[in-house]
């Protein structure tokens, strides 16, 4: 994979982009079972990051990764802060020791996920961006593992992710704020689990175009 | 929405300014990684830290000074704040003896102050506060942590400030923090600034019982009731929880959420002074007021901690901080 | 109405009790004719009255103690208190050197004040608070008292405390509120639970601009400005009515008018606090909160004293009350 | 003249019952231009004097002005309670050396008048309860000096009331809460001078039925 993080600008500008389009959207979801401000939270550190992108695009993708989430540790806070900061951090600590290439980051993406996990406390089916996060970490293992082309693998992450989003709408939140709500939580969409698909799209779509 | 503000972006980075220049003969800024912290520092002293999110004010920077914290790390409003502004605080007030880091239970809070603590090169230790019985003790995530929050800040902060090690601190916080039992109510929802529009519907003849502090709804929405029926639910519940003896010695505190008249805070801690000492307890100490508030949010939360002779006297210690001022 | 409230007839008497058992260690309250005392008196020092309608709180009860009033007589909600409540209240703290009423200028404050002044068989005077700067200096009944009390009555509940005279309080009293302006800003009408609905109505995109206390309308209704705007606009007014020179040491208040949260209130302070420094004036002392509510309106008033340094020092001397307490 | 205070424990009733049936007009003048409270002002005074009706029935006229005066002196606050309590407590003073009849009443309710004036540093156009009093007693003494009868001169006060109230109207506030407002006061009638009107009226009423 000849991908390398001087595409980071373009992604983070992407990523801003989507979410920004998504901005209402999210918000109603984390107003319905969060508090709102989950969108703010996002937007904060994808600035943090672009006024960094400059600094990254030139770093291998192990000191890109340390450095976006230290970047994002320290610009969003709340809950999704520190769970994104933990994947960023814990996906430069077991790339590490990995050539980066599809099967390389898929590893280190589910380890990454994993220490998502252990942050959170939380398992897939507890109605949160995990919901996203783990299907997608093994959907891309399975895809890498059987040689699929990277077009191919991209297509399938993103029909992964809107599934998992899907998912939680009839789930029971048991982590996050949503859990305060009990049985009120059903029927609405985790607002993490969105965003988390929305970035997968949209990172998708740019490696997309730069891989043509 | 009607707010004072010029921007959603700068409302929290001016308005800490201005709060520690009003109050610059007790705290002083740190405007980035963002902290307050206190004038009066001594060595040996296990330092107390806390933070959450914004929009509780006076919780927690109303609370830092002498006999109470050493310094808060407030995030964005409703959001918890980043461990870099932990590390940061905690280098700033490290009095040699250790820091304690006072938590609220909520999943933000506990996994930033838990990469803080990680990160931390200096010995530490936390306490998660889950004073609010809205929610089950079986919860998923545990209870959240409300009002209760400023008793055990008083009480571990009287301790610290007197000497005690962190492990007592700690223990000392935890053994209050189980003492306590908290639960709420709203009339309002409440405007993030950044949001624009209140986070919660309402009918005008419905309430919201158990809420948290952050806007959200709570256990269930009932119809109106009257000041007392509305103690005698909050009372209720606190009294299953704790099951105190006739004779406890008790603090009870009447929190406003904000938008809440203290002829009213007022009212609520008559009735329930008058429910509570039907019931045989003594309400030894009190505290009326807004504490721990949601913004603009209408309503009040109960708190009443099951109080012994250590901890009364810790609670009637001299404090000196912005909104919490005894004996000094 | 959502309220926290049984009856409106009950609400008044029931709030007080339950305020005076919050402190206990610091008032009493007598319940017919209604006023609240402190407990600890001297003989030989001018007793302190103050009195208006409630609905202001922590004004003027949550200003009883040690440093500043003797005694207070709260009139039902938003009407002024009648002169058995003062009679009374002044036998009750009578220590031998007369008695200073201090009253807002309203015309039912001011009447019953007045009948009191005529039927006490003690030395009394009284002084009138006008420092609300929203009416002209020429108004047919005079400007009202607002916020501004408060600082007054700091000031010469401390001279008092000293052992000042009566005729010596009256003159300082008098001389801080010549030195003394506020104007203020509603966000939101409130609601005279009696009433059950806002006293009037005001556009999502409307403000109120030079409002008194009682949710009358202000002087002019106005479209919705920054923060920063609405600063200017007060501050501006202050600074033409009392015209410091530069260099001038001042006291700047920040009162919020109950619904206004502390986080907007601090960001107020800070604005002000730039406007009037970058006038030259130096901001000495501060006072940020809810001191003079009207029940649960969103607002917030500005208040600035020229200070000298007699003033300085009497705002320092210590003071012991439910609402502000420094120094002891 | 006949009448004594036995009937004032008829003359609260109906007091009372006429305030109530305007009460919701009166609230709505005292909120347009003042602070909403006059009614509920007035009726905690009435209530008071209803509690003392039977004390007060036996006194005579002088006494049981005294102690209607003193009643709504410590029952009622606010800017009309003073003002009330003023009137009667100074009715009492200058009926003391006078033959309470018609004549007697007319002279010792002008100075009463007078001393409500004094008490307010108000005068008639002023937009208060005054733009009542005044014409009405000036009317009295007129119509008594004239020696009409006390059905016409009850009917002639009622006729003064009502002009004096619609009056207000056009006025510009200089006393009370409503001068706060400036020209914005100018449209509204003012509700002490309301109130006046209907007790007044209300007890004209109660005096000519029992003239009959
Ligand atoms: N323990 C957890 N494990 C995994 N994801 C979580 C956890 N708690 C919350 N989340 C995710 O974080 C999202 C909320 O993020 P955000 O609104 O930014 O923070 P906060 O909840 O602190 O306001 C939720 O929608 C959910 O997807
Ligand atoms: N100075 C005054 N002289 C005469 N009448 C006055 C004066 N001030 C107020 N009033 C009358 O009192 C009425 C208001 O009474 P009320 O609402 O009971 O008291 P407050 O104004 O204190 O709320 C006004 O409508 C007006 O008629
Ligand atoms: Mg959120
Ligand atoms: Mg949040
Ligand atoms: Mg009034
Ligand atoms: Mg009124």
């Amino acid at each position: 994979m000849s991908l390398t993080p001087s595409l980071f600008p373009e992604l983070i500008q992407a990523l801003i982009d989507d979410i920004a389009a998504h901005a209402e959207e999210v918000t109603e979801l984390d107003q319905a079972i969060g508090d709102g401000d989950h969108v703010f939270n996002l937007q904060r550190g994808l600035q943090a990051l672009h006024e960094h992108a400059s600094e990254i695009a030139p770093l291998d993708w192990v000191a890109a990764w340390q450095k976006i989430g230290m970047t994002v540790m320290a610009a969003v806070g709340g809950a999704s802060g520190s769970l994104y900061a933990t994947l960023f951090i814990a996906l430069a600590k077991s790339g590490r020791d990995k050539v980066i290439d599809i099967s390389g980051f898929s590893d280190a993406f589910l380890q990454a996920v994993e220490a998502v996990k252990l942050r959170g406390k939380a398992e897939v089916g507890e109605k949160t961006m995990l919901d996203v996060l783990v299907p997608v970490a093994l959907a891309l293992r399975d895809e890498a593992a059987a040689g699929k082309s990277l077009a191919e693998i991209l297509d399938r992450l993103c029909q992964v992710a809107a599934d998992g989003v899907e998912a939680t709408r009839d789930m029971l939140a048991t982590k996050g704020r949503a859990s305060f709500l009990g049985e009120r939580s059903k029927g609405h969409i985790d607002a993490g689990a969105k965003t988390a698909q929305l970035m997968i799209t949209a990172i998708a779509a740019v490696l997309k175009k730069s891989c043509d | 929405m009607k707010k004072f503000i010029d921007s959603p972006d700068t409302l929290l980075q001016t308005s800490l300014q201005g709060f520690a220049k009003a109050h610059a003969d007790i705290v002083q800024f740190n405007p980035d990684p963002r902290f307050v912290y206190r004038n009066v520092r001594k060595t040996g002293k296990v330092a107390l830290i806390s933070g959450g999110g914004s929009g509780h004010e006076p919780l927690h920077s109303g609370f830092v000074g002498v006999g109470m914290l050493d310094a808060t790390c407030p995030g964005q409003v409703f959001t918890s704040p980043t461990p870099d502004q932990m590390l940061a605080a905690a280098q700033a007030v490290d009095g040699g003896a250790g820091v304690l880091f006072i938590v609220k239970n909520y999943a933000g809070d506990v996994m930033n102050f838990e990469m803080a603590a990680e990160m931390l090169d200096l010995p530490n230790a936390s306490i998660l506060i889950d004073d609010d019985i809205s929610l089950p003790k079986t919860h998923s995530i545990g209870r959240r942590g409300v009002a209760g929050t400023t008793i055990v800040e008083k009480i571990v902060g009287a301790a610290a400030e007197n000497g005690a090690d962190l492990a007592t601190c700690k223990a000392l916080g935890e053994r209050v923090n189980r003492a306590t039992a908290s639960i709420g109510v709203a009339l309002s929802s409440c405007t993030v600034p950044a949001l624009g529009h209140p986070t919660f519907a309402i009918a005008d003849d419905e309430i919201e019982l158990g809420v948290g502090i952050h806007g959200e709804r709570g256990r269930e929405t009932v119809k109106m009731m009257s000041a007392s029926e509305i103690v005698e639910q909050l009372a209720g519940h606190i009294v299953d929880e704790l099951k105190p003896a006739a004779g406890q010695a008790v603090l009870l505190h009447v929190n406003g959420f904000g938008a809440t008249p203290l002829i009213e805070l007022h009212l609520i801690y008559e009735l329930a002074w008058q429910y509570f000492s039907k019931r045989g307890l003594i309400i030894q100490r009190s505290l009326v007021g807004n504490f721990t508030t949601s913004l603009d949010m209408a309503g009040c939360s109960l708190t009443l901690t099951l109080l012994d002779e250590d901890m009364q006297g810790l609670w009637d210690a001299p404090v000196n901080t912005a909104a919490l001022r005894w004996g000094c």
